[in-house]
């Protein structure tokens, strides 16, 4: 399936842009995910850590993915 | 009672004291987050923050009420700004009222570290001679 | 820098603010009292405040001075009022600032609770059915 | 000697004013002020605690007075 792949912050610019698209298997997870992200962004490595959301939450490694979630790379966050 | 805003306007103190004033209330700690002109010793000549704003808005929300689970406090105000802010602009402000100060004192302290952790906003600062997003390396 | 006063005419928090903000100074912790509506489950009206007032001043100055020893803090701005304070006015405001927010955070409070422990202003509370000076009494 | 004793707060209701004398003798101490108050307006037993500020700085027992100073009775203290 096509995920769509919000970006913020440094992952912006790691990208390219404000979103990316993957192409991974049906029921893949937010590890598969991360995998894939990093060999096609080696430069997500480098981050101090990074999390994925998917549909305005964290979410756990072992998560599986929908086509229909709206899925983000949160890179370290720095408000306040 | 929470009240939340992410906004690309100048953020207002007397608005979130307003808003957390209470009749029942013997105090409130405001905390107010200030644009520094160094970091590291380097000048900063300004930030930019950007927010996914929906999830901003989730989490905030979140720890609010954590904070009011957690303390007996009264009503809590958080307004954080996004765009670009100059040296002396206001970030965020966290407004926190209860009938007695120590809970008010902690409460506020706990929403400014935690949102600090968790709450996806991200800061740029951009220096004479490049640009940093902040935490983003090790 | 230290900004002290007492004040018979309302408590302003922007002018707190205003003394205190500093382009060196990445947050600022404010705390703000205000009079509650009810003391142990009675009906405040009103408080009344009483100072001796040169020696007030001089204890206010020591402990801020205090604070700027033992934390890394730019500027603190206290105001107290004294008279006739309604429900919901504010009978002080103290203000600090600082390049970090621990500092800020840990100055304000200490503040706050030894001026209570040692400044000499008093208050009473005025209810219904008569008056009583605050911890005067065990 | 005459000490002229200003009054805050609770002491102002128990002084039934804004100050009071007393007759002390020379060289006399706090210790021995709070005393012959004590004696003067029984009430001040009543309450939590109080001290004697001289010259606008809180005193301890042993400091001996003189007519010069400025003294004042300070009950416990409730702003903020």
């Amino acid at each position: 399936m096509h995920l769509k792949i919000l970006a913020f912050g440094i992952a912006r610019d790691i990208f390219g842009g404000s979103q990316t698209v993957v192409e991974i298997p049906e029921n893949a997870t937010v590890s598969g995910l991360k995998t894939q992200l990093e060999a096609k962004y080696p430069r997500l490595q480098k981050l101090a850590s990074y999390m994925i959301a998917v549909n305005d939450e964290y979410a756990q490694p072992g998560q599986t993915l929908s086509a229909t979630d709206e899925i983000a790379i949160i890179p370290p966050v720095s408000g306040g | 009672m929470i009240d939340i805003q992410l906004s690309e306007k100048p953020l207002d103190v007397k608005t979130c004291l307003d808003w957390v004033m209470d009749p029942a209330c013997g105090g409130i700690d405001v905390f107010i987050g200030t644009v520094r002109n160094a970091t590291k010793g380097k000048e900063v000549l300004r930030l930019e923050f950007e927010a996914y704003e929906r999830m901003a808005i989730k989490e905030l929300q979140k720890i609010c009420e954590n904070a009011l689970v957690k303390w007996p406090i009264h009503r809590i105000s958080v307004h954080h700004r996004t765009g670009v802010l100059q040296v002396g602009e206001i970030p965020v402000i966290i407004a926190v009222s209860a009938a007695h100060r120590a809970a008010a004192f902690d409460a506020c302290r706990y929403l400014i570290d935690t949102l600090k952790e968790t709450v996806p906003i991200w800061k740029k600062e951009v220096f004479a001679d490049g640009e940093v997003w902040v935490a983003a390396h090790p």
